[in-house]
């Protein structure tokens, strides 16, 4: 009994020496193991194989539509603000794509614009409700994906547009095992790393989710900050919105029914990023949308009901978060003046 | 020729939902000039300051930098045009390092990119120009002692090019030994030519190191003197109005000491460590020290925050296990604690609420003739407030702190651990507070007074217990010199000495 | 509450953020009244009323969770799984209503009792145990049942939600719903007032000042989560009995609700607003939805013109509050939901 | 040649696929850009001959045994799969299903997991892999992706969650070589070995438009219940439906969207009623319909002339009340066909390119008749399901 309590303390001990994100990592590697394990013994007749290149493609191409979302996610997360009208931003943009592509390939790059432009305003706007109306951004963004989902409704009654062959295959062209659409992930993810890492804008997100008083004082416009992690969020949506017609063909105003924002939160808060902002980062958020991935394949690899894969999905993420929610909070808890009695509190 | 005064601010006037903060107030500070600037609160002081930051803009009058008229409506502006402010408030963030820290909003820049390692590199050379050598740039703010916080603001100020720092309460949250440190960086300030605008409770600091004084009530401007022409108490007149009587009452008649109330044998944990002590009904015993000296953590184990893990704690005579704040108040302890907003009031709450709070949490308190003694209670501590309505947030930090005593007198302890009471409140209210301390113990209370300012514990306690490094030094009669305690203090006398 | 004196403060309280969700209820009701003043005929009024109780129920519920700092967003995943398990359960006997609604009362409060404990003990943010919680529940119901509801509902357990006392001059038919939604309104303002509803407050406020004074912080959340699950219970029971079984009884309540409440100009982070208060933001919601149903508005704009009013009236409330918080700048930044 | 493909999928007169086929496919009538689509999107669903052929269709005589509808077949055209063909049975096949997110969707999985057993008894199918994309286009996109890559499936099946967005996914399929069949919602390509589907929207919504106009007085105020925008075998129905009413003298008060919700409904037309009469329900599908009739009840007003769906809840609550109505059928007995067709054309036997099942309407007449042969079913369960003569009858149906 006690011996098992002081393994436990000793492993804890040896996690919490960890960086968040570094544990993350493990997560996943735990998560693939685990899968992988999980694979090969219910599929052992048919030797079954997780990392056979199919399951490898099937994971990878999963990771991009939530990749596009968590990224964006992460960085309205990491200011203290959400933003759960993702998932309309990215079907419209999705019909605003196929519609202005029209099945003609020259028009490609003017749909791009258009998405971006789109998806831009409508960060923008969300931003200025959350910045100058002092809307809370889960109402906020609520809202305005109601008044999308609205648009849409009456506006589309379904699919419409053409996507031409040539950008089809951003849907399902890839390299290898690699399909291009994670690749571009992967490289997005890339550069909002180096965007939060680098650059003031992205430094200054920590700050204002960090304590936006605090970096108003110290001379940071945090409204321009939270605006610009608005923009940035809804534009991936838009990217995301590309992604759904490169695949689907075709617009689809239904693409907002599946939920999407959720799974993005999910994959943030799964890759350590904390939900009241200020620490956490995108590397992690990948790993968060990879843990998502691995298990979607694991189950449907294993012929899980759907039913059920809701059920463990649920549990995974709240014993993924449970597992160290704990030391972020502490961590977020501590504020100069009280960070001695913080101490003690512990 | 002499250089245009650093700042001259002209008739500023301030109103707030139409209560006026500031009238027609004037502010003259001189290059490499240590401004005080002071008054009880709520005569205008911060809205001064914030008004100099760029945090508020004035209503009326005219502010004048270096000879250049300037009208502020955001702190960047202030900053650019040279004026940095450390406010009692640390605007730090826990999560970022002391270099992130000191260059948030203007870090410096190489092809587009931040560029860490300048950062880094301007940060150390900004401490060491401080002649700090014991803290290093790439430190997480959030680890730091409050003084080492408290060095990172004025770094970052210095670090913005001010010539004009302005400091609210800066020795507040420290300790005496960490306020000559202080000390050292404004004498440093005041050789590079920078100008400092400090306002502080503390007379003593004001004397040891402004050049003049400024002093406000109930936003005018009563006088502008030279340090040199007043003595302590015509400021303290000036400030409040009227001469206060002897800084520190005496003790009430009819206040007898009592049986043991408190009685700590041998108690320690990770921080503190052979701790007796005893405290008797009717007496009030100081803890002094320095900071980090274990005089919170003693509170804090006695209250069950941090409880002990060796000896034992005996309240009215049976041991008790205290383990939670819970089974303290059980116990019949109290705890005013160091920090009002974090830790003492719920702030979007009423008077009543946040009063009667002690008696919500723990049912077996709860009796209508609890309840019903509350508002003497509140008015017996003078409390101004708006009614009993009122949102605690909207009240001067004296009468927040009225509000934290009230809850823990409304459950009638039998001890009551009263932990840097005075912080941040006036002289005109820390003077009450005193009286209302003897009151406590004159009720037969057992008072266990933690203050960070020497002359409290002095001024106040029969006993004081001196600690140093988490162990009790020493024990004095109550007046005993400063010398003295700063002896056991500093370790460089203990009981085992012959004294 | 806000006691008034006189029509200044009558002013300022329609100004605060508590009073500015019943101006609006008074403006959509006025509207509907010009649409259609039958509307408010005692029968149709308790038929809206009765449509009304089950949100307003879940929104008291979720008013504690959110009061305390906390999000619930699995009410509406429960809510569902309630009316099923009762369907599957019941299986049309009678007989069976009672230890069933059993069943049901104790099934909340175990999901409401686990969304604590996860939320308290292991420090998962609770929109993230709950948003768990809604996956776990929409799944394991779907699973039990084989994808579809089954079974049956009694004639007794649609009482609640379907009748009501009939013959009542004026009014017609008071219906049950409403009766039920009073009480619980009634208990949740009581409650609030009593020790346990101040800690709660205080815990969402300031939960270490609340430890401190010997709060049991952690209990009272997890008693709010308790409560919420029991609220949604409650209206699990209201629905089903409104309208019978569905495969898709409760999609997406959880976000209506928090609209509502936080309509009712609580602050989503916890520490403020009243009871009473969010439980007029569901009202207020329903009606917006009979005013558009009363302007034949076209369906598909409606979510539009929701999303619309909700922002603008949220932020009507936010700047009325924004304007004494600026005389103590430091304050506001302290509260958070998590 | 998207065009080219589509202009081979019109002259295969796929009903379903042209409706959204036109508007997305054909660069000579696609909206130039989104308002224009927003100005067309009010006919969008509507196409004068798919209307034309499935309101033909319904007074076909099927080819095939009355008895066993789900291999009726409506004027096929037989096609020969003889290159599909497969020696030694224990066939792997594989199937993207949609969803089962409704109580039709559920009923229907049931059996065509029913007809799967039975094959597998019989040897012809060894490994059934499913998997189910929760109506999330993409996810079922995946879905087929992974069944492509694993290419080790004999038969592909997809029940498409949304006509156009699957359409490339499901050509990837068919370009794998391996035979395909497609069923229920149809996709803008022919590729598919045979695309199974009864009559279709606009004939259920036909159905039950004129049946309303039949049953009530010139000038009855309608009221049309519809589950949401955007679907295209729903907006179908409607778009059918809209048409008789508006050629007809009934007066169309309003479409809502439910969402399938029962409290929804019962509060939508308990609004209706506080207006004004009700005469007529239109619904485009039978979930909650017992709601609707409930806040009839509750309002106290008399029960309107009705049309729901074969689902069970609904035609009890029909007989109990003895109340005018029609039960529509989208005939679930459609999911044991694809099944059937796989392993035909494994076996390379002749198949329907276009396979039309039956679709009749429950009329009175024959209510008392299906009730009796569904008597043990749960409520949420559907009249036609055609699973009587499986062995799991009716175990598997009643205790899911």
């Amino acid at each position: 009994m006690t011996a098992i309590a002081t393994a436990w303390h000793r492993l804890t001990a040896r996690l919490a020496a960890l960086g968040t994100t570094a544990l993350i990592y493990l997560a996943l590697a735990g998560v693939l193991v685990l899968g992988g394990a999980a694979v090969a013994i219910d599929g052992a007749d048919k030797g079954a194989n997780l990392f056979a290149t199919a399951n490898l493609v099937d994971m990878l191409t999963r990771t991009s539509l939530t990749g596009f979302l968590a990224i964006g996610m992460t960085l309205v997360i990491l200011c203290r603000s959400l933003d759960l009208s993702v998932g309309y931003t990215a079907a419209l943009s999705s019909l605003v794509a196929a519609t202005t592509m029209d099945g003609r390939p020259e028009n490609i790059p003017v749909a791009i614009g258009a998405v971006l432009l789109v998806s831009g305003l409508i960060g923008a706007a969300n931003g200025a409700i959350v910045a100058f109306l002092r809307v809370n951004p889960f109402i906020a963004t609520l809202g305005t994906g109601l008044i999308i989902k609205g648009y849409l409704d009456t506006e589309y009654k379904g699919p419409a547009g053409d996507v031409p062959e040539l950008f089809q295959q951003f849907g399902y062209t890839r390299i290898g095992f690699i399909p291009v659409s994670a690749l571009v992930m992967l490289a997005l993810a890339g550069a909002a790393v180096w965007f939060l890492r680098s650059t003031r804008t992205g430094h200054h997100m920590y700050a204002v989710g960090g304590d936006a008083e605090v970096a108003r004082m110290s001379g940071i416009r945090t409204d321009r900050v939270l605006i610009a992690a608005h923009v940035l969020c809804a534009m991936c949506a838009g990217v995301a919105g590309l992604l759904l017609a490169a695949r689907f063909g075709t617009g689809s105003a239904e693409a907002y029914t599946n939920l999407y924002e959720l799974d993005a939160i999910a994959a943030v808060v799964l890759g350590g990023t904390l939900l009241l902002g200020g620490r956490g980062g995108v590397a992690g958020t990948v790993a968060g949308v990879a843990i998502l991935a691995v298990l979607d394949t694991v189950f449907n690899v294993m012929q899980i009901d759907p039913f059920a894969k809701d059920v463990l999905r649920g549990a995974v993420i709240i014993a993924a978060v449970a597992l160290y929610a704990r030391r972020q909070l502490d961590r977020t808890a501590a504020r100069p003046r009280f960070a001695a009695a913080e101490g003690k509190s512990r | 020729m002499t250089a245009p005064p650093v700042l001259d601010a002209r008739g500023i006037d301030k109103a707030f939902l139409g209560v006026p903060v500031l009238s027609s107030v004037d502010l003259r500070i001189e290059q490499g000039e240590v401004h005080a600037l002071v008054g009880e609160n709520g005569a205008g002081k911060s809205t001064l300051m914030k008004i100099l930051a760029g945090v508020h803009t004035a209503d009326a009058g005219t502010i004048e930098l270096g000879g250049r008229a300037v009208s502020f409506t955001h702190p960047l502006q202030a900053q650019r045009a040279g004026v940095a402010t450390v406010f009692q408030e640390f605007n730090l963030l826990p999560e970022l390092t002391v270099a992130e820290n000191v260059h948030l909003g203007r870090e410096p820049r190489r092809r587009g990119r931040i560029d860490r390692r300048a950062m880094a590199a301007a940060t150390a050379d900004l401490l060491a120009d401080l002649g700090v050598d014991d803290l290093a740039p790439a430190a997480k703010v959030g680890s730091l002692s409050v003084a080492h916080q408290q060095i990172t603001e004025i770094a970052k100020a210095l670090s913005q090019g001010a010539d004009l720092i302005c400091m609210d309460e800066p020795t507040a949250a420290l300790a005496d030994a960490e306020v000559a440190l202080l000390y050292r960086l404004v004498e440093r300030l005041r050789e590079k030519g920078v100008a400092v605008l400090y306002v502080s409770h503390r007379l003593r600091e004001i004397f040891d190191l402004c050049d003049r004084i400024t002093v406000l009530k109930d936003g005018r401007l009563v006088q502008c003197v030279d340090t040199a022409d007043i003595t302590p108490d015509d400021l303290v007149t000036a400030m409040v109005g009227r001469r206060i009587e002897a800084a520190f009452p005496e003790r009430l008649p009819g206040t007898e000491t009592g049986d043991v109330r408190l009685k700590v044998t041998g108690g320690g944990n990770a921080r503190i460590d052979g701790v007796d002590l005893e405290v008797r009904a009717g007496e009030i015993v100081g803890l002094a020290g320095l900071q980090g000296s274990g005089r919170t953590e003693i509170a804090e184990a006695v209250f069950g925050i941090r409880p002990f893990t060796r000896g034992t704690v005996a309240v009215d005579g049976d041991v008790r296990r205290i383990t939670s704040p819970r089974k303290a108040i059980k116990a019949g302890l109290a705890l005013v604690t160091e920090d009002r907003k974090a830790e003492g009031l719920a702030l979007n709450q009423s008077v009543r609420a946040n009063a009667r709070m002690v008696l919500d949490a723990n049912a077996h308190l709860r009796s209508r003739r609890r309840l019903d003694r509350i508002p003497q209670i509140l008015s017996g501590l003078d409390l101004v407030s708006r009614g009993d309505d009122q949102e605690v947030r909207y009240l001067s930090g004296g009468n927040q702190q009225k509000v934290v005593v009230a809850k823990w007198l409304a459950a009638e302890p039998g001890v009551i651990v009263l932990d840097e009471p005075t912080r941040g409140i006036d002289v005109g209210a820390k003077h009450r507070l005193y009286t209302q301390i003897r009151a406590l113990a004159a009720e037969g209370l057992a008072v266990l007074l933690i203050a960070s300012e020497l002359i409290e514990v002095i001024g106040l306690a029969d006993r004081i217990v001196v600690l140093h490094e988490g162990r009790i030094a020493g024990e004095l009669p109550g007046g005993a010199t400063e010398q003295e305690v700063m002896a056991y203090a500093t370790g460089r006398r203990s009981t085992e000495d012959p004294a | 509450m806000t006691r008034l004196r006189g029509p200044v403060d009558l002013l300022r309280w329609a100004a605060n953020p508590t009073g500015t969700v019943f101006v609006l209820l008074a403006v959509i009701f006025a509207w509907i009244f010009v649409l259609n003043d039958a509307f408010f005929a005692g029968p149709s009024f308790m038929a809206f009323l009765k449509q009304a109780a089950p949100l307003m129920v879940l929104a008291a519920g979720q008013y504690f969770v959110i009061v305390s700092g906390n999000f619930d967003l699995s009410v509406g995943a429960l809510v569902g799984a309630q009316v099923v398990i009762a369907a599957r359960l019941i299986d049309g006997e009678e007989s069976r209503t009672v230890p069933v609604l059993l069943v049901m009362v104790g099934f909340g409060l175990l999901v409401g009792l686990v969304n604590g404990l996860i939320t308290t003990v292991l420090k998962v943010q609770s929109f993230i145990t709950t948003l768990g919680m809604l996956l776990v529940l929409f799944g394991a119901i779907r699973l039990w049942t084989g994808g579809a509801p089954t079974g049956g509902l009694s004639e007794s357990f649609r009482t609640a939600g379907r009748m009501g006392i009939e013959g009542v001059p004026v009014l017609g038919q008071i219906p049950w719903a409403v009766i039920i939604m009073v009480a619980v309104g009634a208990g949740a303002i009581l409650l609030m007032r009593t020790g346990f509803g101040r800690i709660l407050m205080a815990s969402g406020d300031n939960e270490r000042a609340a430890g401190l004074a010997g709060a049991r912080v952690d209990a009272a959340r997890i008693a709010a989560f308790l409560l919420s699950g029991l609220s949604a219970t409650i209206a699990g029971i209201l629905i089903g009995g409104y309208a019978g079984v569905s495969a898709q009884v409760g999609d997406g309540l959880e976000f209506t609700v928090i609209t509502a409440v936080v309509l009712g100009g609580v602050v989503l982070g916890g520490g403020r607003g009243s009871v009473l208060a969010a439980m007029a933001g569901a009202l207020a919601i329903e009606a917006l939805f009979s005013l558009f149903n009363q302007m034949a508005l076209p369906a598909t704009l409606r979510p539009t013109v929701q999303g619309a009013i909700i922002i603008a009236a949220v932020a009507y409330a936010a700047r009325r509050r924004a304007r004494p918080g600026s005389t103590a700048p430091h304050v506001s930044a302290t509260a958070n939901p998590s | 040649m998207q065009t080219t493909r589509l202009a081979a999928a019109s002259a295969a007169a796929l009903g379903l696929l042209l409706a959204t086929g036109c508007t997305t496919d054909s660069p000579t009538d696609a909206p130039e850009d989104e308002t224009t689509t927003a100005a067309e999107s009010g006919d969008e669903w509507f196409v004068q001959a798919d209307y034309d052929e499935q309101l033909a269709q319904r007074d076909i005589e099927p080819e095939g045994d009355p008895a066993t509808p789900w291999l009726q077949a409506i004027e096929p055209e037989w096609i020969d799969t003889s290159q599909f063909a497969r020696e030694g049975g224990d066939a792997t096949v594989c199937f993207s299903n949609a969803s089962v997110s409704n109580p039709w969707r559920v009923t229907g999985w049931i059996t065509m997991q029913q007809q799967v057993e039975v094959l597998q008894e019989s040897g012809e199918i060894g490994e059934f892999r499913v998997s189910d994309a929760g109506d999330d286009d993409d996810q079922q996109i995946s879905d087929i992706q992974a069944f492509i890559d694993a290419g080790d499936c004999n038969a592909i099946i997809i029940s498409p969650s949304t006509t156009a967005t699957l359409t490339p996914a499901v050509e990837a399929a068919c370009e794998s070589g391996v035979p395909v069949v497609v069923f229920d919602r149809g996709v803008n390509t022919d590729c598919a070995v045979t695309f199974i589907h009864p009559i279709g929207g606009y004939a259920f919504g036909a159905d039950a438009a004129e049946f309303l106009v039949d049953e009530l007085e010139p000038g009855s105020k309608v009221l049309a219940l519809r589950i949401l925008p955007g679907v295209d075998v729903l907006e179908n129905r409607w778009a059918a439906a809209e048409k008789i009413f508006a050629e007809s003298e009934l007066e169309v008060l309003g479409n809502e969207f439910t969402g399938g919700d029962a409290a929804e409904i019962k509060n939508i037309v308990t609004q209706y009623l506080q207006r004004g009469d009700v005469d007529g329900i239109w619904m485009d599908a039978g979930d909650g319909a017992v709601a609707a009739i409930e806040a009839f009840e509750d309002a106290g007003k008399p029960l309107p002339v009705m049309t729901g769906e074969d689902e069970l809840s609904f035609m009890r609550k029909w007989e109990e009340t003895g109340m005018t109505a029609l039960a529509p059928v989208y005939s679930n007995f459609q999911w044991r066909t694809p099944i059937i067709a796989a392993t035909m054309i494994l076996a390379g036997e002749q198949v329907p390119a276009e396979w039309v099942l039956p679709q009749d309407p429950i009329t009175a007449a024959e209510l008392d008749d299906y009730l009796a042969r569904n008597e043990e079913m749960p409520s949420l369960h559907y009249a036609k399901f055609g699973g009587e003569d499986l062995p799991g009858f009716p175990d598997a149906w009643r205790d899911r």
